[in-house]
């Protein structure tokens, strides 16, 4: 009976004006936020270890009338320069099989067998997360062979994993950033709250309220304040992840593994809503009970 | 001409002491020093002093807005002084206080603000109910149950301020300048409220400057001038028949 | 003289709390937005048009034993078949020369004039936008010609670009959500100002204040709120674009075109700052102009 | 026993005229119905009334919270009324209002709130100081220039509201209960304010129900009842030798 009246002013202060719009935004971002990582991990899980850092030299070969030789010296020679790199890992010149299996596709069975000149191939393996070294390398092999082909395509790949990676993180850091402004930002509204009361509340306690009585008004408050901007947040949010949806039907599902099924897409959504409705409450309360003990 | 007499009040222990008790401010002297008092239980009396003697500060020691500097305050027997901040409400809802400057909290009607310290104590809705509509038409209020403070002239928010203040029959009631801001007749008529209540045993005590109030009224003065309380007899002198006519024919 | 004095009570109200993080917020995620969005516009425009959108299949020959018109028949059936699929808009087989061309890294000036069995290509062009048609072209053309093969890297490269595009939009999409919400804020929290000085400004009125004075006190307030709070979103936004550069650091040179030097990278996030503190001003004083009009 | 008299006041155009001012409030009855006054200007009057009868409410009308639902109201002339809202300031810049309920602001300091009306007027510095400075210590508050008002005691805070009221020499004064929370003593020492001010040519208004203090002087009565305004002839009634003594000796 008493619980649901309320002796305190129910609009009109900052709290309840606030929190509501604190709240939605949080919910809103948090839901692209782990809907973003969610579908980053997926995306990144699908690519995934297939791709290794590693980059594929190819030395033409010479014309036939050329001698024999002077194919395996240029070979060596590239070999040596990249050794000599510090961000090469390891070299391997590919065996005249492997090149034929390489090659089938492109030139039938009997590629091997045929009196083709084909290039020799050099596998090298970087050291893991050095950067800016295509250049390097294809600067210190065309000098020693100058008309060897690097073929950086999978390196490329490998850096858009390490891209797709950066955005998680990015999205993971900014959403914490947000977040973290957001729930102070509660605690101030809810102390600016409490000092606009502060007569209102000197006044209840005058007449024998116990601290009990006063904040839980509060919490109730705060609490159906949080969850009018959660579900706010969270129709904004669906929103944006429909949207979010669209682009990537756009893309084509043989690039992006299946993210339309993944637990975080659909469950971790309402679990941010129901974190952020609760962390204001929560807040609330305690930011209330201590602000009270203060009081006389 | 009629003057009020208090009644005989009853030995045990005193319902109000203080010990000793000197209160400054922050950055001041002593607002108040040394003070020694015990009230009886069911006494009345009135608190005098010129504008800025302390009235109100003694009345906020008493109602446990403020805490002594030095010194005890004591309750109905407890020291308040030493009580832990758990069991003040209870002591609290012993107590009716009208404040100087009523203190009406704005969003609430004229009935919910006299009903608050009931609902404060969870007492059932229609007793609520009954209580605080037959208060309200006694200060002449009735019409006023359902509107806001903010529309209320200076005399009526007064009004409701003491109603609030008594609405739970308290142990003891403090009431700073309750007469500030109405015309006499309704002023004796606020006075007979008190009276009744002191007859029903709660202690009373009035910070006036009002001394023609005072002069119709046979009850004894604590005085504040320097700090310092002295307790005095009863005004002698008078104001004539408009008293008896005031209580016998109350305007609204 | 008299405008640098306050009648208004400079701390302790809504707007004066909630204007500095409101604005530090957006400014942040403003900052982030605009910097994300020029940079997504120089990679788009460094990849830019050089990818059309084709795919291309790869008829091999048959062994050398076959019949020439065998060859022959099959590109003609995967040319039919691809004519008839509804998302394909031209089709064109490579001359030999064009194929000789692509092969020369590989087998050198000579292989036209090796007897070697070259596979036909044919050039697909996609009708615009549309989407995970890949496995549909490669069932058409497998089913009639079971050995053909789709090389799909193009379009992978395209999908890229499309994805790319798309967090462009949804950067400026969630920014412009954000800021909306924030300024709708901003004249919530100056009208909730407005309304705990309601007292004060009635004062200052009845003591002959015109509305001038007063919503200059504002607009200052609001001004010197807002600036802060800009400066506040500058400093965070430099942090999450210095990560954000370092992460492009680690991505290839020569993947992602150079957005150190591109000018929105610099110049936009303070002129974001500005932008916001003067919303924020701008807002306050219309705000407070239209409310004291209404007051007596 | 010394009785205050009006100066003689010049003819002219009236400084405050109603002309068939009706008010109602949203919801309920006319408060004031049909009121007709003329005051010439230097006039001293007090507003009585029982509480609830409208005082405030016809205060309002003449410092212009409020329109009033029928009828026009001049000041010094000018149909206020009917003025734009743009040329409100220059009027409410002559007048100086003691509200009943004080409006201090709570964050300025007592000089500053007394200081308000002058630099809201654009007032030279130095002329504020000196006039806010002698201001204040003839109320009594020399020593209170530099506290908020919150640790002001009532009549404390009633003072400074007084000074804030008549810092600027306005032409027309009206003060709600301006002694309401101070003692006799202080009263009379106020009231000899607003005398002096009434001398260098001031209209005075005080709204009262303190029938004490309005029968010791010599000034006509505005007496509002049943939403009717009637101009009654000075109290009688004088009461005694004290307030000669009040005056010639003022306490703080
Ligand atoms: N919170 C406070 N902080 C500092 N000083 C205070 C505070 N409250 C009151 N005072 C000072 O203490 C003195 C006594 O104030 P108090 O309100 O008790 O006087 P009072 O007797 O009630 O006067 P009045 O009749 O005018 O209401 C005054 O000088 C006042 O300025
Ligand atoms: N803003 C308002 N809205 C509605 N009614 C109001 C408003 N202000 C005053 N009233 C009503 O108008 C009547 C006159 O009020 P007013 O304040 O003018 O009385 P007063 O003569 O000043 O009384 P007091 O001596 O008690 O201050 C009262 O009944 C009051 O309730
Ligand atoms: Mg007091
Ligand atoms: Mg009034």
């Amino acid at each position: 009976m008493i619980s649901l009246r309320t002796d305190l002013p129910w609009s009109g202060d900052s709290a309840s004006r606030f929190i509501p719009w604190l709240v939605a935004i949080m919910v809103f971002l948090g839901t692209l936020a782990v809907s973003g990582v969610a579908v980053f991990d997926t995306i990144l899980s699908g690519w995934s270890k297939a791709v290794t850092g590693t980059v594929t030299v190819q030395i033409p070969a010479l014309p036939a009338d050329s001698e024999q030789e002077a194919n395996q010296a240029r070979t060596d020679r590239a070999v040596k320069a990249l050794k000599d790199l510090p961000s090469v890992e390891g070299v391997r010149v590919l065996a005249n099989t492997e090149i034929d299996a390489l090659l089938a596709p492109w030139l039938g069975e009997r590629a091997a067998a045929s009196d083709l000149p084909l290039p020799d191939l050099i596998d090298v393996t970087l050291v893991d997360g050095s950067t800016a070294t295509i250049e390097a390398l294809r600067s210190a092999v065309t000098t020693v062979v100058h008309d060897a082909i690097i073929d950086d395509h999978r390196l490329w790949f490998e850096h858009l994993i390490d891209l797709t990676e950066g955005f998680r993180l990015l999205t993971i850091g900014v959403a914490l950033i947000v977040t973290t402004a957001l729930a102070l930002t509660i605690v101030y509204a809810t102390r600016a709250s409490l000092a606009e009361f502060k007569e209102v509340i000197s006044v209840l306690h005058l007449t024998g309220a116990r601290d009990a009585y006063v904040a839980t008004q509060f919490a109730k408050r705060t609490l159906s304040a949080a969850f009018k901007g959660s579900a706010g947040g969270l129709v904004a949010g669906a929103f944006a992840l429909f949207a979010i949806g669209l682009l990537a039907r756009n893309v084509e599902s043989g690039f992006l593994p299946d993210i339309g099924l993944s637990l975080g897409f659909w469950v971790l959504p309402p679990l941010v809503s129901l974190f952020a409705a609760t962390l204001a409450t929560v807040t609330a309360f305690i930011t209330v009970l201590s602000t009270l003990r203060s009081m006389v | 001409m009629q003057i009020f007499k208090p009644p005989e009040t009853p030995d045990g222990t005193a319902a109000v002491e203080l010990k000793n008790v000197s209160l400054r401010y922050d950055d001041g002297s002593d607002v108040l020093s040394a003070l020694n008092l015990a009230l009886p239980p069911g006494s009345f009396h009135f608190l005098t002093g010129p504008s800025g003697a302390g009235k109100t500060s003694l009345l906020k020691l008493l109602y446990l807005a403020q805490r002594p500097t030095m010194g005890s305050v004591h309750l109905f027997g407890t020291d308040v002084t030493a009580a832990a901040r758990r069991s003040l409400p209870a002591i609290r809802r012993k107590l009716g206080v009208v404040f100087q400057d009523f203190r009406l909290l704005q969003h609430l009607s004229v009935f919910d603000n006299v009903a608050l310290p009931l609902r404060v104590a969870a007492a059932p809705e229609p007793e609520i109910k009954s209580n605080v509509t037959e208060l309200l038409s006694w200060v002449g209020l009735d019409n006023f149950m359902n509107a806001k403070p903010a529309v209320l002239s200076g005399g009526q928010k007064q009004r409701v301020a003491i109603a609030r203040a008594v609405v739970n029959r308290p142990r003891l009631i403090l009431a700073d300048e309750p007469t500030g801001s109405v015309d006499d007749a309704i002023a004796m008529r606020l006075m007979q409220l008190f009276i009744e209540l002191n007859k029903l045993g709660s202690n009373i005590i009035i910070a006036t400057h009002n001394e023609q109030l005072v002069a119709r009224f046979e009850y004894s003065r604590l005085a504040l001038a320097d700090s310092a309380l002295t307790e005095l007899p009863p005004l002698s002198y008078r104001s004539a028949a408009e008293s008896d006519q005031a209580i016998n024919e109350p305007q609204t």
